[in-house]
């Protein structure tokens, strides 16, 4: 045992045994903000999770893996840009377009190396109106199909938060055609669109239904008191559905 | 290559002592130190360390109050007090809090989005030097009237350098001020304030102690970022008319400090250091002097070693080099080559500087020859001392005596209810009430999961030990215009204020740091607001039981000869057993029935 | 030293928030001959010596690969200029 | 129609952050050819009609007083491209 026990970054020794037997993976950059929350939002799901740091390549047998919420690399060329490129991603790529199948969740930095991986389609350029925002969101289940939404019913409104500077999704218009024909627009902002996106996109998956990415942060709306309005627990669903989809129990 | 050889046979060459800030007493005193003139790398490092900034010249002989007036009950949970990088707060099963406030007026004022930037990546650097992890940051704002075009140059560009660089750090910003009165705008107020927690076996102090250990600096590499800065900034004026004088801006780069943060931590994880310090103004010439003044012998560096990204730089300007996002640690030999994979790990660049010896001196080289040669004490603690005369403004009768009721508009109050009303909405609607929250929804205040409070609240609550909810809660305070009507009880306001709202989340305030902003301190009037306002703030911590741990004196915050209205702000902590228990400002959704009580006078 | 210059501009056909409010901008500055503005990016490469055909397409290549992304962006531009 | 392109570029000897990041990444993909990187800005201004010396005169001001920020930045560049 080191001398300290306040835990590192990736260090989220679980302390007991998880209820699920679930091993969900947390990619950390450099950079990276929300692994920890991530990391407790999967503990509290009653999964294990799992520090993957981005300059290794191996994916440590985990069952699904979260990107977490930041600025890889400072993300001053492009959110995402240079996060692509790291070995654990080419990793994630593979396990997620393979057979297997692998769960793959990215929030915010997250979803926008997705993108800039081709696992997502489209991308994300400044908000319109071209502040970083922080604000509580209610968001649009457009999708309870996905590994990542099957605990949320069709059309429930959800409230997260939301926090970045480049949250405006775009897509050509084809592109965004075939996700909405597809049922490929997993989350849309309702009310008010914060940043404008697209056709009011907030999330988005794969045909598969197994990666989703999404702006808005579902690991910061897990804890009573620490949410949205201090009472928010809206996104213990997203974690809540890997488990169920891993047990087999996906709708 | 100035040599101190070299100056010990040249007596009689001209130094631009003058230009660096220096007056004629001060470098007479250098002359009278050293036995010899200063050579030209010496001149760098007293001059910016001798500035007010540094040297805290002018303030130093009132802030002992701080130290002075201290109860037994104030000191039992001081685990490090004022002096060192920031003061240490034992919480209780082996946890500990430090914070800090301090200023970054000037730059901000030069350049908003940077300046302000930097003031959170400065202060976020001090508390990860005490070998804490960072987790929260606040901004009390002060600018000029709110329709003044410049105040929109300076407030967009502030605003969003703090969330640019807190938000990119993952610590949330947990409150802060926005005050808009036209004194400030000539002289905008850009404080920030940091506070991070640690296991007590981690804490870290600055000094370079045991002999052959090795001095290493890491991060950022050093660039020609703010040279002169340290002194220009608290020297008399800017002068436009020398542009040499002027500052270069620093640029901050958020990415580069948290991969410094991190990898701070895995140094103090692993023990790797002996000493640490962070990099601020004066650079090298603060940390190497530092270090070595506050360990046990002495130090000595080849600074052609160090990583450059401006091969040009003097060695001169690399001593008084501000750039941002470096540090320097004593690394014991058995540890260089962990030291080195942690550094590795994180791809943080490093160079080893030299190390720790038992002369007592601190001697920097350049290749190989001695360009520095002095007692590390008399550049970092042994500075010039200022007994600065003062005595209340003859005006000062003339202000109190002009109160709003003697006022037209004060003889006339309104009374039906409809001015009652205009009068409300008026008030309501008057910038320095209004909702702030377009500045707050630039911030993160979710990042890392642990906030229990944060804006609209009185105070900031963040939890620090999950198992058990224990946490902390943080609030800041100031009123220029009572301070500057009364500056011994306008500072004692501001640390009442700040005290209730973190009693009324439902914390127990323990400790305070302060930023005390003021006018030029050569200015008798000014001194006097000075000299009050930390006499006012020290009896009342001594009445209400709250040390002062920490703080920074921001001086020459004036326009030509107008200072800005004495500004100390207040910081105040508290101590949550469980931040369950944290009390909002307002009510929630869920309180329909509760009663509303109105308590006190 | 000799630097490649790579030019990386939004797509046509996607909205630039940047560059609208610079348009938005100008007129209250008194600048009103321009109908549109578009905001990108322009990297210096520096290259330490001689910049021969196969660095020209490395530069090209990083310029397609990392420096810009298609989904959203063109390099409108790579050269080389001499200081 | 014509478009006035105005490029800026960090001052030489302020810290350009995005060119540092992008620098360390460029090896790791295998471009190892470059020494340095930094990264500017580059604005394109649509011009209705013909490009005279007064509207340049103008985008020249513009880029002076509102594409840069003259405290870090250095504006390297502003001329007319025809389509
Ligand atoms: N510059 C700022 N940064 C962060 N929070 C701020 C800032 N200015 C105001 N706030 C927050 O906004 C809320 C309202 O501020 P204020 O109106 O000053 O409160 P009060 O009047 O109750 O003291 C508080 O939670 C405060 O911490």
């Amino acid at each position: 045992m080191s001398a300290t026990e306040l835990p590192l970054i990736g260090d989220y020794s679980t302390p007991a045994a998880a209820l699920s037997g679930a091993r969900i993976g947390v990619v950390t950059f450099p950079g990276t903000l929300d692994d920890r929350d991530a990391a407790r939002a999967i503990r509290m799901a009653g999964a294990e999770a799992v520090s993957l740091w981005h300059g290794d390549a191996d994916l440590s047998n985990v069952d699904a893996v979260v990107i977490p919420g930041g600025f890889s690399y400072g993300d001053y060329l492009r959110a995402g840009a240079i996060a692509r490129f790291a070995p654990m991603m080419s990793k994630i790529v593979d396990a997620a377009n393979s057979d297997a199948k692998l769960p793959v969740l990215g929030i915010c930095n997250g979803f926008q190396i997705l993108t800039e991986s081709h696992l997502l389609p489209g991308s994300m350029i400044k908000n319109d109106h071209l502040k970083f925002l922080c604000r509580d969101q209610v968001l649009r289940v457009e999708n309870n199909t996905t590994a990542w939404s099957n605990q949320y019913a069709q059309g429930e409104e959800i409230t997260i938060v939301l926090k970045n500077q480049d949250g405006q999704y775009v897509a050509d218009e084809k592109t965004l055609d075939a996700l909405e024909a597809e049922g490929r627009v997993a989350f849309s902002y309702v009310g008010w669109n914060p940043n404008g996106s697209r056709r009011n996109i907030a999330g988005i998956t794969n045909a598969a239904g197994n990666v989703v990415g999404l702006m808005p942060h579902p690991e910061h709306a897990v804890e009573a008191g620490f949410g949205p309005d201090h009472t928010g627990t809206d996104g213990l669903g997203f974690f809540t559905s890997v488990l169920t989809h891993l047990v087999g129990g996906q709708k | 290559m100035d040599t101190v050889a070299n100056a010990a046979v040249t007596p009689d060459t001209e130094l631009p002592w003058a230009e660096l800030g220096l007056k004629q007493n001060e470098f007479d005193e250098v002359v009278k130190v050293l036995g010899r003139r200063p050579t030209a790398a010496e001149l760098a490092m007293y001059s910016v360390m001798w500035s007010e900034h540094c040297s805290y010249k002018s303030s130093k002989n009132h802030l002992r109050q701080f130290g002075d007036k201290v109860s037994e009950e104030m000191k039992k949970d001081m685990l490090v007090g004022i002096g060192e990088n920031a003061g240490v707060t034992n919480l209780g099963d082996g946890w500990a809090v430090t914070f800090k406030i301090e200023s970054h007026n000037s730059p901000t004022m030069i350049e908003p989005y940077q300046g302000a930037a930097t003031g959170i990546g400065g202060i976020v650097r001090d508390i990860i030097s005490m070998g804490a992890r960072p987790v929260a940051v606040m901004d009390p704002l002060r600018f000029g009237a709110i329709d003044h075009p410049d105040t929109a140059r300076v407030i967009h560009g502030a605003v969003a350098g703090i969330g640019g660089y807190g938000n990119s750090l993952g610590l949330p910003n947990i409150g802060g001020e926005m005050v808009f009165d036209s004194v400030y705008q000539g002289n905008p107020l850009v404080n920030a304030l940091a506070v991070g927690v640690m296991r007590h076996e981690d804490i870290r102090l600055a000094n370079a102690s045991g002999k052959g250990n090795k001095v290493v600096l890491f991060g950022a590499r050093t660039g020609g970022d703010g040279i002169g800065g340290a002194s220009i900034l608290s020297s008399e004026s800017f002068d436009d008319t020398k542009p040499s004088k002027r500052p270069a801006v620093q640029v901050g780069d958020p990415f580069a400090e948290k991969v410094l943060i991190e990898c701070c931590l895995e140094l103090f994880k692993g023990s790797l250091v002996e000493g640490i310090q962070d990099l601020g103004a004066a650079g090298i010439s603060c940390a190497t002097s530092e270090l070595a003044s506050n360990g046990d012998g002495g130090m000595e560096v080849e600074l052609t070693s160090v990583l450059l990204r401006d091969p040009t730089l003097t060695p001169g300007e690399i001593l008084m080099s501000e750039s941002q996002e470096r540090m320097m640690a004593v690394v014991s030999p058995e540890n260089i080559e962990a030291f080195e994979a942690t550094m590795d790990k994180w791809a943080v660049e490093y160079s080893w500087l030299g190390e720790v010896t038992d002369t007592g001196r601190l001697i920097i080289k350049w290749d190989g020859e001695v360009i520095v040669d002095v007692d590390p004490r008399t550049v970092a603690h042994d500075g010039p001392l200022y007994d600065r005369p003062y005595a209340r403004p003859e005006w000062q009768d003339a202000l109190q005596a002009d109160t709003f009721k003697s006022s037209e508009a004060g003889a006339n109050l309104p009374s039906t209810g409809a001015e009652l009303k205009a009068a409300l909405v008026e008030l309501m609607a008057s910038p320095n009430m209004c909702d702030k929250s377009w500045i707050t929804n630039q911030y993160d205040r979710y990042v890392g999961g642990n906030t229990a409070l944060a804006s609209p609240d009185d105070a900031g609550v963040i939890r620090v030990d999950e198992k058990t909810g224990m946490g902390v809660a943080l609030a800041t305070d100031a009123n220029g215009r009572y301070t500057f009507l009364d500056p011994y009880h306008g500072a004692q306001l501001a640390l009442a204020e700040a005290y209730r709202n973190v009693a009324t989340s439902g914390a127990v305030p323990m400790a305070v740091s302060d930023c005390l902003n003021f006018g030029s301190p050569e200015d008798s009037d000014v001194m006097w607001q000075l000299a009050e306002a930390i006499r006012g703030l020290s009896d009342a911590c001594l009445v209400l039981g709250v040390p002062v741990t920490g703080g920074n004196v921001s001086l020459y915050n004036q326009t030509g000869s107008t200072p800005i209205h004495p500004t100390p702000v207040v910081a105040m902590l508290g101590k949550f057993d469980d931040v369950d228990r944290r009390t909002p400002s307002g009510w929630r959704a869920d309180a329909d029935g509760q009663a509303l009580y109105l308590l006190g006078t | 030293m000799p630097r490649i210059v790579v030019d990386v501009m939004p797509k046509p056909e996607i909205l630039d928030p940047q560059g609208k409010a610079i348009v938005g901008a100008l007129p209250r500055l008194g600048f009103t001959a321009f109908s549109q503005v578009r905001q990108g990016k322009r990297f210096e490469l520096t290259v330490d010596g001689e910049v021969t055909e196969e660095i020209l397409a490395q530069a090209r290549e990083a310029a397609e690969k990392l420096l810009s992304n298609p989904v959203i962006e063109d390099v409108v531009n790579v050269e080389v200029v001499a200081d």
